[in-house]
Protein backbone atom coordinates (compact mmCIF):
# COMPACT_ATOMS: atom_id res chain seq x y z
CA UNK A 1 0.00 0.00 0.00
CA UNK A 2 1.26 3.23 -0.82
CA UNK A 3 1.40 6.46 1.17
CA UNK A 4 0.55 10.10 0.48
CA UNK A 5 2.53 12.68 1.84
CA UNK A 6 0.71 15.46 2.72
CA UNK A 7 2.48 19.30 3.19
CA UNK A 8 0.96 21.05 6.11
CA UNK A 9 1.36 24.90 7.19
CA UNK A 10 0.83 27.79 9.70
CA UNK A 11 -1.59 26.60 12.12
CA UNK A 12 -2.29 23.03 10.47
CA UNK A 13 1.35 22.45 10.96
CA UNK A 14 1.70 23.65 14.49
CA UNK A 15 -1.18 20.94 14.98
CA UNK A 16 -0.04 18.35 13.58
CA UNK A 17 3.56 18.94 15.04
CA UNK A 18 5.23 18.19 11.68
CA UNK A 19 5.67 19.67 8.34
CA UNK A 20 4.35 16.47 6.56
CA UNK A 21 2.19 13.76 7.18
CA UNK A 22 2.00 10.49 5.87
CA UNK A 23 -1.19 8.90 5.06
CA UNK A 24 -2.01 5.02 3.72
CA UNK A 25 -3.52 5.29 0.49
CA UNK A 26 -6.42 3.21 -1.09
CA UNK A 27 -7.32 2.57 -4.46
CA UNK A 28 -9.33 6.03 -5.19
CA UNK A 29 -8.08 8.90 -2.99
CA UNK A 30 -9.39 12.12 -3.55
CA UNK A 31 -8.55 15.26 -2.01
CA UNK A 32 -11.76 15.45 0.03
CA UNK A 33 -10.69 11.76 1.29
CA UNK A 34 -7.26 12.66 2.31
CA UNK A 35 -8.52 15.54 4.46
CA UNK A 36 -11.00 13.31 6.23
CA UNK A 37 -8.02 10.91 6.86
CA UNK A 38 -5.60 13.97 8.18
CA UNK A 39 -8.46 15.49 10.32
CA UNK A 40 -9.18 11.66 11.47
CA UNK A 41 -5.98 11.33 13.09
CA UNK A 42 -5.61 14.88 14.55
CA UNK A 43 -9.16 16.13 15.52
CA UNK A 44 -8.31 19.32 16.25
CA UNK A 45 -8.55 20.14 12.63
CA UNK A 46 -12.36 19.64 12.70
CA UNK A 47 -13.10 22.82 13.76
CA UNK A 48 -10.80 24.62 10.91
CA UNK A 49 -12.27 21.73 8.08
CA UNK A 50 -14.64 24.70 6.28
CA UNK A 51 -11.54 27.01 5.66
CA UNK A 52 -9.35 23.95 4.40
CA UNK A 53 -8.01 24.10 0.74
CA UNK A 54 -5.55 21.18 -0.74
CA UNK A 55 -3.29 22.01 -3.72
CA UNK A 56 -2.15 19.30 -5.89
CA UNK A 57 1.06 19.83 -7.33
CA UNK A 58 1.03 23.16 -5.93
CA UNK A 59 -2.21 24.38 -7.86
CA UNK A 60 -5.48 24.82 -6.23
CA UNK A 61 -7.56 22.32 -6.60
CA UNK A 62 -11.71 21.42 -5.91
CA UNK A 63 -13.00 18.56 -3.71
CA UNK A 64 -13.48 15.37 -5.01
CA UNK A 65 -10.22 15.90 -7.07
CA UNK A 66 -8.76 12.12 -7.38
CA UNK A 67 -5.25 11.68 -5.73
CA UNK A 68 -2.49 9.90 -8.63
CA UNK A 69 0.24 8.04 -6.43
CA UNK A 70 3.47 10.77 -7.02
CA UNK A 71 1.35 13.90 -6.71
CA UNK A 72 2.72 16.77 -4.37
CA UNK A 73 -0.35 17.51 -1.71
CA UNK A 74 -0.62 20.24 0.53
CA UNK A 75 -2.99 21.14 2.75
CA UNK A 76 -3.60 25.41 2.72
CA UNK A 77 -5.26 26.92 5.82
CA UNK A 78 -6.01 30.68 5.08
CA UNK A 79 -3.78 32.47 3.98
CA UNK A 80 -2.32 35.28 5.01
CA UNK A 81 0.96 36.81 3.71
CA UNK A 82 1.10 40.28 2.80
CA UNK B 1 10.67 44.92 -21.24
CA UNK B 2 12.25 43.93 -18.28
CA UNK B 3 11.22 40.43 -17.12
CA UNK B 4 8.68 39.71 -13.96
CA UNK B 5 10.48 39.43 -11.32
CA UNK B 6 8.83 37.39 -8.17
CA UNK B 7 10.93 36.54 -4.95
CA UNK B 8 10.30 35.04 -1.39
CA UNK B 9 13.49 36.24 1.01
CA UNK B 10 14.43 35.57 4.34
CA UNK B 11 16.11 39.04 5.23
CA UNK B 12 15.13 42.53 4.50
CA UNK B 13 13.70 43.53 1.43
CA UNK B 14 15.87 46.39 -0.45
CA UNK B 15 12.56 48.77 -1.95
CA UNK B 16 14.92 51.21 -3.63
CA UNK B 17 16.73 48.13 -5.50
CA UNK B 18 13.17 47.10 -6.29
CA UNK B 19 11.81 50.11 -7.48
CA UNK B 20 15.28 50.64 -9.67
CA UNK B 21 14.32 47.17 -11.55
CA UNK B 22 11.28 48.59 -12.92
CA UNK B 23 12.28 51.80 -13.79
CA UNK B 24 12.02 51.80 -18.06
CA UNK B 25 12.77 55.04 -20.10
CA UNK B 26 9.19 54.91 -21.42
CA UNK B 27 7.45 54.70 -18.30
CA UNK B 28 6.38 57.89 -16.54
CA UNK B 29 5.14 56.22 -13.54
CA UNK B 30 6.13 53.90 -10.95
CA UNK B 31 3.69 52.54 -7.96
CA UNK B 32 5.02 51.07 -4.69
CA UNK B 33 3.09 49.56 -1.91
CA UNK B 34 5.27 48.47 0.91
CA UNK B 35 3.48 46.07 3.68
CA UNK B 36 4.82 46.58 7.02
CA UNK B 37 4.42 44.57 10.21
CA UNK B 38 2.64 47.03 12.99
CA UNK B 39 1.49 46.45 16.33
CA UNK B 40 -1.23 46.65 17.80
CA UNK B 41 -3.02 44.03 16.35
CA UNK B 42 -6.84 43.41 17.29
CA UNK B 43 -6.00 45.42 20.33
CA UNK B 44 -3.34 43.62 21.39
CA UNK B 45 0.65 44.52 21.60
CA UNK B 46 2.80 42.59 18.83
CA UNK B 47 6.22 41.65 19.80
CA UNK B 48 7.09 40.86 15.83
CA UNK B 49 5.95 38.88 13.36
CA UNK B 50 6.65 35.06 11.64
CA UNK B 51 5.69 34.39 8.08
CA UNK B 52 5.94 30.86 6.68
CA UNK B 53 5.71 30.04 3.35
CA UNK B 54 4.28 27.06 0.98
CA UNK B 55 7.88 27.96 -1.15
CA UNK B 56 7.47 26.63 -4.64
CA UNK B 57 3.40 27.41 -4.81
CA UNK B 58 4.08 31.02 -3.45
CA UNK B 59 6.59 31.60 -6.30
CA UNK B 60 4.72 30.09 -8.77
CA UNK B 61 1.35 31.67 -7.81
CA UNK B 62 3.26 35.09 -7.20
CA UNK B 63 4.25 34.89 -10.79
CA UNK B 64 0.51 33.90 -12.47
CA UNK B 65 -0.51 37.16 -10.24
CA UNK B 66 2.55 39.27 -12.18
CA UNK B 67 2.57 38.25 -15.64
CA UNK B 68 -1.59 38.31 -15.38
CA UNK B 69 -0.91 42.42 -14.06
CA UNK B 70 1.58 42.92 -16.64
CA UNK B 71 -0.80 42.02 -19.90
CA UNK B 72 -3.63 43.11 -18.45
CA UNK B 73 -1.84 46.83 -17.79
CA UNK B 74 0.62 46.52 -20.34
CA UNK B 75 3.28 47.20 -17.40
CA UNK B 76 7.03 48.19 -17.95
CA UNK B 77 8.56 46.14 -15.08
CA UNK B 78 6.99 44.02 -12.26
CA UNK B 79 8.54 43.11 -8.93
CA UNK B 80 7.00 41.29 -6.21
CA UNK B 81 9.26 40.19 -3.16
CA UNK B 82 7.93 38.57 -0.01
CA UNK B 83 10.05 38.12 3.11
CA UNK B 84 9.55 34.79 5.24
CA UNK B 85 10.84 34.28 8.90
CA UNK B 86 11.01 36.71 12.09
CA UNK B 87 10.07 40.33 11.15
CA UNK B 88 10.35 42.82 13.41
CA UNK B 89 7.62 45.92 13.89
CA UNK B 90 7.44 48.49 11.32
CA UNK B 91 9.65 46.27 8.83
CA UNK B 92 8.57 45.57 5.30
CA UNK B 93 7.02 42.21 5.03
CA UNK B 94 6.05 42.59 0.97
CA UNK B 95 7.36 44.99 -1.60
CA UNK B 96 5.41 45.66 -4.77
CA UNK B 97 6.99 47.63 -7.44
CA UNK B 98 5.22 48.31 -10.90
CA UNK B 99 5.94 51.01 -13.55
CA UNK B 100 3.94 51.83 -16.32
CA UNK B 101 3.28 54.58 -19.52
CA UNK B 102 0.51 55.67 -17.33
CA UNK B 103 -0.34 55.99 -13.68
CA UNK B 104 -3.48 55.18 -13.42
CA UNK B 105 -2.16 51.72 -14.56
CA UNK B 106 0.56 51.77 -12.32
CA UNK B 107 -2.00 51.81 -9.41
CA UNK B 108 -4.64 50.03 -10.07
CA UNK B 109 -1.87 47.00 -11.06
CA UNK B 110 0.10 47.21 -7.75
CA UNK B 111 -3.16 47.50 -6.31
CA UNK B 112 -4.18 44.04 -7.69
CA UNK B 113 -1.15 42.59 -7.02
CA UNK B 114 -1.30 43.29 -3.31
CA UNK B 115 -5.25 42.10 -2.96
CA UNK B 116 -4.90 39.09 -5.04
CA UNK B 117 -1.40 38.25 -3.25
CA UNK B 118 -3.08 38.55 0.25
CA UNK B 119 -5.72 36.39 -0.80
CA UNK B 120 -4.51 33.47 -2.69
CA UNK B 121 -0.78 33.07 -2.53
CA UNK B 122 -0.16 30.60 0.66
CA UNK B 123 2.11 32.36 3.16
CA UNK B 124 0.64 32.53 6.63
CA UNK B 125 2.03 35.08 9.12
CA UNK B 126 1.98 34.32 13.18
CA UNK B 127 1.79 37.53 15.31
CA UNK B 128 4.37 37.11 18.76
CA UNK B 129 2.49 39.22 21.63
CA UNK B 130 4.24 39.25 25.44
CA UNK B 131 2.70 36.02 26.02
CA UNK B 132 1.45 33.32 23.06
CA UNK B 133 0.72 33.58 19.65
CA UNK B 134 -1.56 33.64 17.02
CA UNK B 135 -2.06 32.83 13.47
CA UNK B 136 -4.31 35.06 11.44
CA UNK B 137 -7.54 33.49 11.25
CA UNK B 138 -10.03 32.76 8.54
CA UNK C 1 1.94 61.41 14.23
CA UNK C 2 4.50 62.42 12.01
CA UNK C 3 3.87 66.20 10.42
CA UNK C 4 3.07 65.94 7.02
CA UNK C 5 6.45 66.81 4.65
CA UNK C 6 6.35 68.47 1.57
CA UNK C 7 9.46 70.26 -0.75
CA UNK C 8 10.37 71.31 -3.71
CA UNK C 9 14.36 70.22 -4.63
CA UNK C 10 16.69 70.69 -7.07
CA UNK C 11 18.64 67.49 -6.70
CA UNK C 12 17.92 63.93 -7.14
CA UNK C 13 14.33 62.66 -5.16
CA UNK C 14 16.04 60.15 -2.70
CA UNK C 15 12.61 57.63 -2.59
CA UNK C 16 14.13 55.43 0.27
CA UNK C 17 14.34 58.45 2.86
CA UNK C 18 10.71 59.43 1.80
CA UNK C 19 9.54 55.98 2.83
CA UNK C 20 11.49 55.98 5.46
CA UNK C 21 10.00 59.62 6.90
CA UNK C 22 6.65 57.79 6.40
CA UNK C 23 7.45 54.74 8.86
CA UNK C 24 5.04 54.29 11.73
CA UNK C 25 5.01 51.24 13.87
CA UNK C 26 1.04 51.52 13.61
CA UNK C 27 1.22 51.46 10.26
CA UNK C 28 0.40 48.70 7.90
CA UNK C 29 0.83 49.78 4.28
CA UNK C 30 2.64 52.48 2.57
CA UNK C 31 2.00 53.26 -1.16
CA UNK C 32 4.35 55.21 -3.19
CA UNK C 33 4.02 57.01 -6.48
CA UNK C 34 7.40 58.17 -8.17
CA UNK C 35 6.88 59.98 -11.48
CA UNK C 36 9.74 60.02 -13.98
CA UNK C 37 10.31 61.66 -16.93
CA UNK C 38 10.02 59.56 -19.93
CA UNK C 39 10.70 59.28 -23.68
CA UNK C 40 9.28 59.38 -26.03
CA UNK C 41 6.21 61.94 -25.60
CA UNK C 42 3.35 62.16 -28.05
CA UNK C 43 5.78 60.64 -31.09
CA UNK C 44 8.82 62.59 -30.16
CA UNK C 45 12.08 61.84 -28.41
CA UNK C 46 12.48 63.51 -25.58
CA UNK C 47 16.34 64.64 -24.30
CA UNK C 48 15.33 65.68 -20.96
CA UNK C 49 12.42 67.73 -18.81
CA UNK C 50 13.21 71.12 -17.52
CA UNK C 51 10.75 71.91 -14.44
CA UNK C 52 9.85 75.28 -13.06
CA UNK C 53 7.58 76.57 -10.14
CA UNK C 54 6.05 79.18 -8.61
CA UNK C 55 7.89 78.19 -5.40
CA UNK C 56 6.23 79.19 -2.37
CA UNK C 57 2.37 79.23 -3.91
CA UNK C 58 3.40 75.29 -4.88
CA UNK C 59 4.70 74.46 -1.68
CA UNK C 60 1.05 76.07 0.05
CA UNK C 61 -0.66 74.16 -2.02
CA UNK C 62 1.14 70.74 -1.50
CA UNK C 63 1.01 71.65 2.14
CA UNK C 64 -2.91 71.78 1.42
CA UNK C 65 -3.33 68.52 -0.11
CA UNK C 66 -1.18 66.53 2.17
CA UNK C 67 -3.25 67.34 5.05
CA UNK C 68 -6.37 66.93 3.39
CA UNK C 69 -5.30 63.67 2.33
CA UNK C 70 -4.14 62.74 6.33
CA UNK C 71 -7.54 63.88 7.91
CA UNK C 72 -9.40 62.62 5.07
CA UNK C 73 -7.56 58.83 4.99
CA UNK C 74 -6.36 59.27 8.94
CA UNK C 75 -2.82 58.86 7.54
CA UNK C 76 -0.57 58.02 9.79
CA UNK C 77 2.49 59.82 7.44
CA UNK C 78 2.52 61.73 4.45
CA UNK C 79 5.70 63.43 2.15
CA UNK C 80 5.69 65.00 -1.19
CA UNK C 81 8.61 66.00 -2.76
CA UNK C 82 9.25 67.83 -6.25
CA UNK C 83 11.88 67.91 -8.40
CA UNK C 84 12.73 71.21 -10.60
CA UNK C 85 15.17 71.95 -12.96
CA UNK C 86 16.94 69.72 -15.26
CA UNK C 87 15.70 66.09 -14.72
CA UNK C 88 16.89 63.65 -17.04
CA UNK C 89 15.17 61.00 -18.80
CA UNK C 90 14.18 57.93 -16.40
CA UNK C 91 14.42 60.03 -13.36
CA UNK C 92 12.65 60.73 -10.32
CA UNK C 93 10.41 64.37 -11.03
CA UNK C 94 7.92 63.70 -7.82
CA UNK C 95 7.69 61.06 -5.03
CA UNK C 96 4.92 60.89 -2.95
CA UNK C 97 5.17 58.80 0.22
CA UNK C 98 1.62 57.70 2.26
CA UNK C 99 1.54 55.13 5.31
CA UNK C 100 -1.78 54.03 6.90
CA UNK C 101 -2.98 51.52 9.29
CA UNK C 102 -4.97 49.89 5.96
CA UNK C 103 -3.34 49.27 2.62
CA UNK C 104 -6.94 50.72 0.93
CA UNK C 105 -6.34 54.10 2.37
CA UNK C 106 -2.93 54.17 1.39
CA UNK C 107 -2.83 53.43 -2.07
CA UNK C 108 -6.10 56.26 -2.31
CA UNK C 109 -4.44 58.93 -0.52
CA UNK C 110 -1.40 58.46 -2.41
CA UNK C 111 -3.58 58.63 -6.01
CA UNK C 112 -5.78 61.53 -4.75
CA UNK C 113 -2.35 63.61 -3.86
CA UNK C 114 -0.52 62.78 -7.55
CA UNK C 115 -3.50 63.51 -9.35
CA UNK C 116 -4.38 66.90 -7.55
CA UNK C 117 -1.02 68.13 -7.74
CA UNK C 118 -0.78 67.81 -11.28
CA UNK C 119 -4.31 69.53 -11.23
CA UNK C 120 -3.72 72.62 -9.29
CA UNK C 121 0.06 72.92 -8.21
CA UNK C 122 1.95 75.95 -10.28
CA UNK C 123 4.68 73.62 -11.63
CA UNK C 124 5.41 73.51 -15.53
CA UNK C 125 6.80 71.25 -17.71
CA UNK C 126 9.28 71.66 -20.43
CA UNK C 127 10.28 68.93 -22.67
CA UNK C 128 13.40 69.60 -24.66
CA UNK C 129 13.97 67.45 -28.19
CA UNK C 130 16.85 67.14 -29.99
CA UNK C 131 15.42 70.58 -31.45
CA UNK C 132 13.26 72.90 -29.90
CA UNK C 133 10.90 72.09 -27.40
CA UNK C 134 7.64 72.00 -25.95
CA UNK C 135 5.84 73.16 -23.16
CA UNK C 136 3.06 70.64 -22.07
CA UNK C 137 0.32 72.81 -23.24
CA UNK C 138 -3.48 72.58 -22.28
CA UNK D 1 0.30 105.81 -10.15
CA UNK D 2 1.27 102.72 -8.67
CA UNK D 3 2.90 99.92 -10.47
CA UNK D 4 1.77 96.45 -9.87
CA UNK D 5 4.29 93.57 -10.57
CA UNK D 6 3.51 90.73 -11.99
CA UNK D 7 4.84 86.97 -11.73
CA UNK D 8 5.00 84.71 -14.58
CA UNK D 9 5.97 81.60 -15.85
CA UNK D 10 6.14 79.01 -17.99
CA UNK D 11 4.89 79.46 -21.59
CA UNK D 12 3.72 83.00 -20.68
CA UNK D 13 7.52 83.29 -19.07
CA UNK D 14 8.88 82.80 -22.40
CA UNK D 15 6.74 84.68 -24.15
CA UNK D 16 7.49 87.79 -22.10
CA UNK D 17 11.09 86.84 -21.74
CA UNK D 18 10.92 88.23 -17.92
CA UNK D 19 9.76 86.63 -14.81
CA UNK D 20 7.99 89.45 -13.86
CA UNK D 21 6.40 92.44 -15.66
CA UNK D 22 5.50 95.73 -13.89
CA UNK D 23 1.99 97.16 -15.04
CA UNK D 24 0.54 100.67 -14.57
CA UNK D 25 -2.04 100.86 -11.96
CA UNK D 26 -5.32 102.52 -12.38
CA UNK D 27 -7.56 102.66 -9.51
CA UNK D 28 -10.03 100.48 -9.87
CA UNK D 29 -8.09 97.56 -11.05
CA UNK D 30 -9.29 93.46 -10.94
CA UNK D 31 -7.70 89.99 -11.79
CA UNK D 32 -9.52 90.79 -15.37
CA UNK D 33 -8.01 94.26 -16.06
CA UNK D 34 -4.58 92.89 -14.75
CA UNK D 35 -4.57 89.85 -17.70
CA UNK D 36 -6.19 92.12 -20.05
CA UNK D 37 -3.38 94.64 -19.62
CA UNK D 38 -0.86 91.91 -19.82
CA UNK D 39 -1.88 90.37 -22.96
CA UNK D 40 -1.83 93.86 -24.43
CA UNK D 41 1.62 94.29 -23.99
CA UNK D 42 2.07 91.23 -25.09
CA UNK D 43 -0.16 89.91 -27.97
CA UNK D 44 1.53 86.88 -28.86
CA UNK D 45 -0.67 86.00 -25.87
CA UNK D 46 -3.75 85.76 -26.87
CA UNK D 47 -4.27 82.37 -28.16
CA UNK D 48 -3.31 81.54 -24.15
CA UNK D 49 -6.00 83.71 -22.95
CA UNK D 50 -8.59 80.90 -21.85
CA UNK D 51 -6.25 78.39 -20.66
CA UNK D 52 -4.99 81.35 -17.59
CA UNK D 53 -5.54 81.09 -14.08
CA UNK D 54 -4.37 84.29 -11.53
CA UNK D 55 -3.20 84.32 -8.16
CA UNK D 56 -3.27 86.79 -5.23
CA UNK D 57 -1.46 86.49 -2.86
CA UNK D 58 -0.59 82.70 -3.54
CA UNK D 59 -4.03 81.78 -3.88
CA UNK D 60 -6.29 81.23 -7.02
CA UNK D 61 -8.74 83.86 -7.35
CA UNK D 62 -11.78 84.36 -10.10
CA UNK D 63 -11.21 87.04 -12.45
CA UNK D 64 -13.11 90.36 -11.61
CA UNK D 65 -11.72 90.16 -8.20
CA UNK D 66 -10.19 93.16 -6.87
CA UNK D 67 -6.57 93.70 -6.77
CA UNK D 68 -5.29 95.69 -4.24
CA UNK D 69 -1.81 97.78 -3.96
CA UNK D 70 0.78 95.14 -2.15
CA UNK D 71 -1.16 92.05 -3.60
CA UNK D 72 1.45 89.55 -4.91
CA UNK D 73 -0.30 89.02 -8.39
CA UNK D 74 1.14 85.56 -10.97
CA UNK D 75 -0.67 84.85 -13.85
CA UNK D 76 -0.89 80.93 -14.11
CA UNK D 77 -0.58 78.73 -17.49
CA UNK D 78 -2.08 75.41 -17.46
CA UNK D 79 0.24 73.47 -14.59
CA UNK D 80 2.18 70.31 -16.10
CA UNK D 81 3.55 68.94 -12.83
CA UNK D 82 4.06 65.81 -11.71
Amino acid sequence: MNAIRVRVFGKVREIVGAETVDLPAGPAETTATVLDALIGRYPPLEPWRQYLRVALNQEYVPMERRVSPGDEVAVIPPVSGG
Amino acid sequence: MPPVVVDIVEGRIDSAKLIAAVSDPAAGGTAVFIGTTRTPSEGREVRYLEYEAYRPMALKQMTVIAETARSRWSLAGVCAVHRIGRVEIGEASVVIAVSAVHRGAAFEACRFIIDTLKKEVPIWKKEVFAEGHAWAGP
